[in-house]
């Protein structure tokens, strides 16, 4: 029922900084969709459009087939949790949670049914007669969503929700936010600067930069085919390694070659690569694409780089090695087991089929 | 080596007494002519004059205050004392509080640089706005009215100040929760800003009270007939017949401060709650 | 549909309008008493009783100044109140920061309660303590002297409690920072909490000066030789010879006002700053 | 030269709260040391202690061999680097960084040396003479910690240096304060509630909990063997699954039975089950220690354990799957590709030789 179009949505603040432009994007019904990317990108601000606490300085925005550019925020059906929860301090956690229904003349069985159902729904039931002073920030952001669900908006709004609670709890809230986006079946619009948020939560992600949104896609692909190199290296950590490289062509095979490497490339599989012949171009490796020759699995002494470990931060499960190739700085990502010191030289494969190419100037990926 | 914390423990227990001492010394210091007060007014006339003076009365006597009663008309001046200074508080409260959550909150060209300028005000002298202001009033037709001394005390562009500096700290988040949770702007004033403010509410309401309570030239000029006279100005008048008379001077003086201490008790939770805060807490 | 955001658009500049009016309503009748007050000052003496009175002199004319010069020894007052409003403001700066400072960051059992207690003797009125202060300096052999006028002037509860809210707005992480650099307890008063208080110090030392400039009771009690007087004092003296010379006295007023005008042009950026800021920012 | 040795070390606050209690600990010289707990744990109390922040209530604390307890912040030479980095704002970057060199009465040229040396190292030469609110988050961090360079110190102290930044920034960070680490040869002691950091940054972790100290070990025995069910539950991300059974022997093995499922263990490989026998226990595993049977290298149908999955978290290189064994919620770890939905059934094997077993009672690991 509730879908939510932007049409040409520009918010230019006084003084002519950018808060975002151009967007253009529609948010389906009951699709929980994610506004992701540094800060200052206008993810923030894009949010506050649709809650209308930000005006719109050009273009349309519609929720449910209405224009509601001017529809003040209490008129748009619509719930939001803010970073910092935001809840009112001189109210216990059941007024919290009723203030919105009480303002708009609910029945009091009806305010009392309700706020009961959310508090069970978020396990706070006992806390309902605390000041929110009293609670923990994972309690607070219980209330918080408490609030949000007892309104029953068309839209529900997300602001960083998580980012002031420590990493375990994080990680326990955000699939605790994932099965009752399932639950509710509402559309839910979330941001967040953090992109393991984006990727566990998300059906579909929009990632922007400086006010502008570079892609939207859902996860996967996301993470598969980035659009660009800022989505490549924003999304996914550690990061995707770039290396500068050259192309040469060679009878069968393509020649990439960079500082103190040079691997050569099946010419039908990177036809694409075609028109980059004798060009600079930026390739593009994640460290779980890099792997150690010792441990692949077909032993071969073609296209092996050698690289030099500068550090290893071993997590357990996983071991992350920082490694140099010639004057290009690459991270590793590979089992626990695997440790190593500085200083040791790895000889390393790239597989080729997880390669990705980016041109220098535009920065797009090349497929 | 293995002195040391005995040592330290000495030190801190030093350290700790120097601070207490100079905590009472202060406390004495402040709370002295307040005793010194209650104390002239319970002397005998002859006590008063006694060398060196003393600070306990000998033969300590209510005289002073059977006096006061007779000689003034002591309830009708309380009672003009009282309308006045509660009006005031209550009024003052409302507009100086949506005043400054106004200047703290919302967004207008040259917000500050007006503030500034109401700042600016403050510099003139009382006596010089009174001449004008009184020339106003008694155009409308408002000397000897309560209502006079009540709109001329209301607005405070001190208490526009405090609000503001405590509404800052009030995160916009939750204004805007409260406009999302579909407050009016009016609502969210009246639901979510003003119960926040209750500390430096309690702290601004007990100074517009003194102040209020205790103001003596401006109720001079404005209520020119006796049945009108504040607490203060009948007391003044008292003075000005019996110069000398330190004891009677003493015991309206007493009388007079008793109301603004019980305000001060009443709302003294809240105080101590506003000056340990500097802002919202969590 | 697709007038709406016109509609909307004149809804703003309505809203616009309302408020801008409200403030120039508002200015005009802050500064209005001001510039009664110079205009007075430079009427003739027909015209300041000319029905209905002017707002721009007929004539304007500066007699009235001139004659300030020949009846007042002038000059004089005019160092005396410079004296004593500049000795209060410096020592008041120095002894309210230090002592705001330590209510807000110094631990010491029962600190918000005396502070409270503090506030309290803010509830006694001038008058009360006036006359122990008085026969203590007397005591001392202080009457007369700018010191007697400077020592009373400088403790300001009120100045404590502005220091107090704002340094409680410093993060302790920057004292502790400062500790472990090297700072001694005194350096770090010196070094990072003053220079950060400078907004609310500027706001603090115009309203001392402010304050001490404009006194009047306390000045006319303490200095009792007319060489002594400062300008209100000497003001107030000329207004009792010439108590209906409306022009004069104004006169007298605009120059008392003039030098606390230019304190706060001098210092209105701290003050703007100050202003704006509840507290420390990042 | 500058090892830090806590002997009994208690801080107990007015009014009987524990700030820390019995810390015993021998901090070597040079050595990167880090404590970790969640919030409210004592890591930070007992840090502050180190600076002489907060005043010890028992014990001796030895900074290079010599009792500091009653010695003042500014005699011990240690340096701090603050959570909101505690930069004086109304100093340039340079005058911070220079501030307790001067008040230490150095030469000039000897304060322009070492703040012009830290600069270069950190990359923050072109801030010098901007002032704090002109900086970022990430270049405030860096003027903390040169700050704190510049004094070459004996120790230094780091208090959740990284947790006001975002999670990208906070990734390069780690690795940025490793390599300091390593380059400037100075005891280290690193206070953080984030295990990762922990894990990746630390030579030695000492974890926490309500004041006390849990196990003191390196990142990667800390990780494989736990002491306790806090410590195995606290260290890893995903958490370590616990799963409440019951040990029965049976012939050669034993066999663990729990809700809906059950596995035979081999009696020898597990002998220091013997005293457990008949008793409840609690199993432990974490999530990339259960592998669905499909991707088993050697497919068997014994100790198979039947799950249902709730929902899943996509990383892009590896995926988290949530699922019901019984009434049992757990996590599993697997890669990216594979991808499952809501109500799926799978069939999981738990590798033996990573279970951990804990004492239900002192909740200690049983070794």
């Amino acid at each position: 029922m509730a879908d939510v179009v932007f049409e040409n949505v520009s918010k230019i603040y006084n003084g002519g900084v950018i808060g975002c432009k151009d967007i253009n994007l529609e948010i389906r019904d009951k699709e929980f969709c994610i506004l992701v990317g540094p800060s200052g990108c206008g993810k923030s601000t894009t949010l506050r459009t649709i809650a209308g606490l930000e005006e719109i300085t050009e273009g349309n925005l519609k929720v449910d087939n209405e224009i509601v550019n001017n529809i003040p925020p209490k008129d748009r059906d619509i719930a939001m949790v803010f970073q910092n929860y935001a809840l009112y301090p001189h109210m216990k956690v059941a007024d919290n949670m009723a203030f919105g229904l009480k303002l708009r003349k609910y029945p009091k069985e009806e305010i009392n049914k309700r706020v009961d159902e959310a508090a069970r729904i978020l396990g706070i039931t006992k806390l309902l007669d605390r000041r929110p002073k009293q609670l923990s920030g994972g309690q607070r952001q219980r209330v918080a969503l408490g609030r949000a669900i007892v309104r029953k908006p068309k839209v529900f709004l997300f602001d960083e929700p998580l980012s002031n609670l420590d990493a375990k709890l994080r990680v326990q809230m955000r699939v605790e936010i994932k099965k009752l986006s399932s639950k509710l079946q509402t559309t839910m619009i979330y941001v967040t600067h953090d992109q393991v948020e984006a990727m566990t939560m998300g059906d579909r992600i929009v990632v922007m930069k400086d006010g502008f949104i570079q892609q939207v896609d859902d996860p996967i692909k996301l993470y598969n085919e980035p659009k660009n190199k800022f989505v490549a290296g924003f999304i996914g950590s550690p990061s995707m390694n770039f290396i500068d490289a050259e192309i040469t062509s060679e009878s069968e095979k393509y020649q990439i070659k960079g500082d103190s490497f040079n691997i050569s490339l099946n010419k039908k599989a990177f036809d694409f690569l075609q028109k980059y012949n004798g060009k600079n171009i930026i390739i593009g490796i994640r460290p779980e694409d890099i792997i150690d020759r010792v441990y692949a699995k077909v032993s071969t002494s073609k296209n092996v780089v050698r690289a030099e470990v500068i550090t290893e931060e071993p997590m357990g499960s996983e071991n992350y090695i920082h490694a140099n190739i010639g004057s290009n700085k690459i991270i590793m990502k590979t089992k626990g087991s695997n440790r190593v010191s500085m200083g040791d030289e790895l000889e390393l494969i790239f597989k080729p089929e997880q390669l990705h190419f980016f041109d220098v100037k535009t920065e797009e990926r090349i497929t | 080596m293995n002195n040391k914390p005995k040592d330290y423990l000495m030190e801190y227990r030093l350290k700790k007494c120097i601070v207490y001492t100079l905590l009472i010394v202060g406390l004495i210091i402040t709370l002295a002519p307040f005793f010194w007060m209650l104390s002239t007014s319970l002397k005998t006339r002859a006590g008063i004059f006694t060398m060196p003076p003393q600070w306990i009365p000998d033969e300590p006597t209510l005289m002073h205050y059977g006096r006061l009663f007779d000689e003034v008309d002591f309830l009708r001046s309380f009672l003009n004392s009282t309308i006045v200074a509660i009006s005031v508080t209550v009024l003052g409260l409302f507009f100086n509080s949506l005043a400054g959550y106004a200047f703290a909150k919302y967004r207008f060209p040259g917000r500050d640089r007006i503030f500034a300028i109401l700042i600016l005000s403050l510099m003139v002298p009382g006596q010089v706005t009174m001449m004008p202001v009184f020339l106003i009033l008694r155009s409308v037709g408002l000397i000897n009215t309560y209502l006079g001394l009540i709109i001329t005390g209301t607005i405070s562009v001190f208490g526009i100040f405090l609000v503001r500096q405590f509404v800052q700290t009030i995160p916009n988040d939750l204004i805007e929760a409260a406009r999302i949770d579909g407050c009016s702007e009016f609502g969210i004033y009246l639901k979510v800003i003003l119960p926040l403010c209750k500390p430096v509410l309690a702290t601004l309401g007990i100074f517009t009270f003194m102040a209020s309570w205790n103001e003596f030239l401006w109720p001079l000029i404005v209520m020119v007939r006796e049945e009108m006279y504040t607490l203060p100005v009948a007391l003044a008048a008292l003075e000005g017949q019996y110069a000398t008379d330190y004891g009677l001077v003493m015991a309206g003086a007493v009388v007079v401060v008793i109301p603004v201490i019980i305000v001060f008790l009443l709302a003294q939770k809240y105080i101590i709650e506003g000056i340990s805060t500097t802002g919202l807490k969590g």
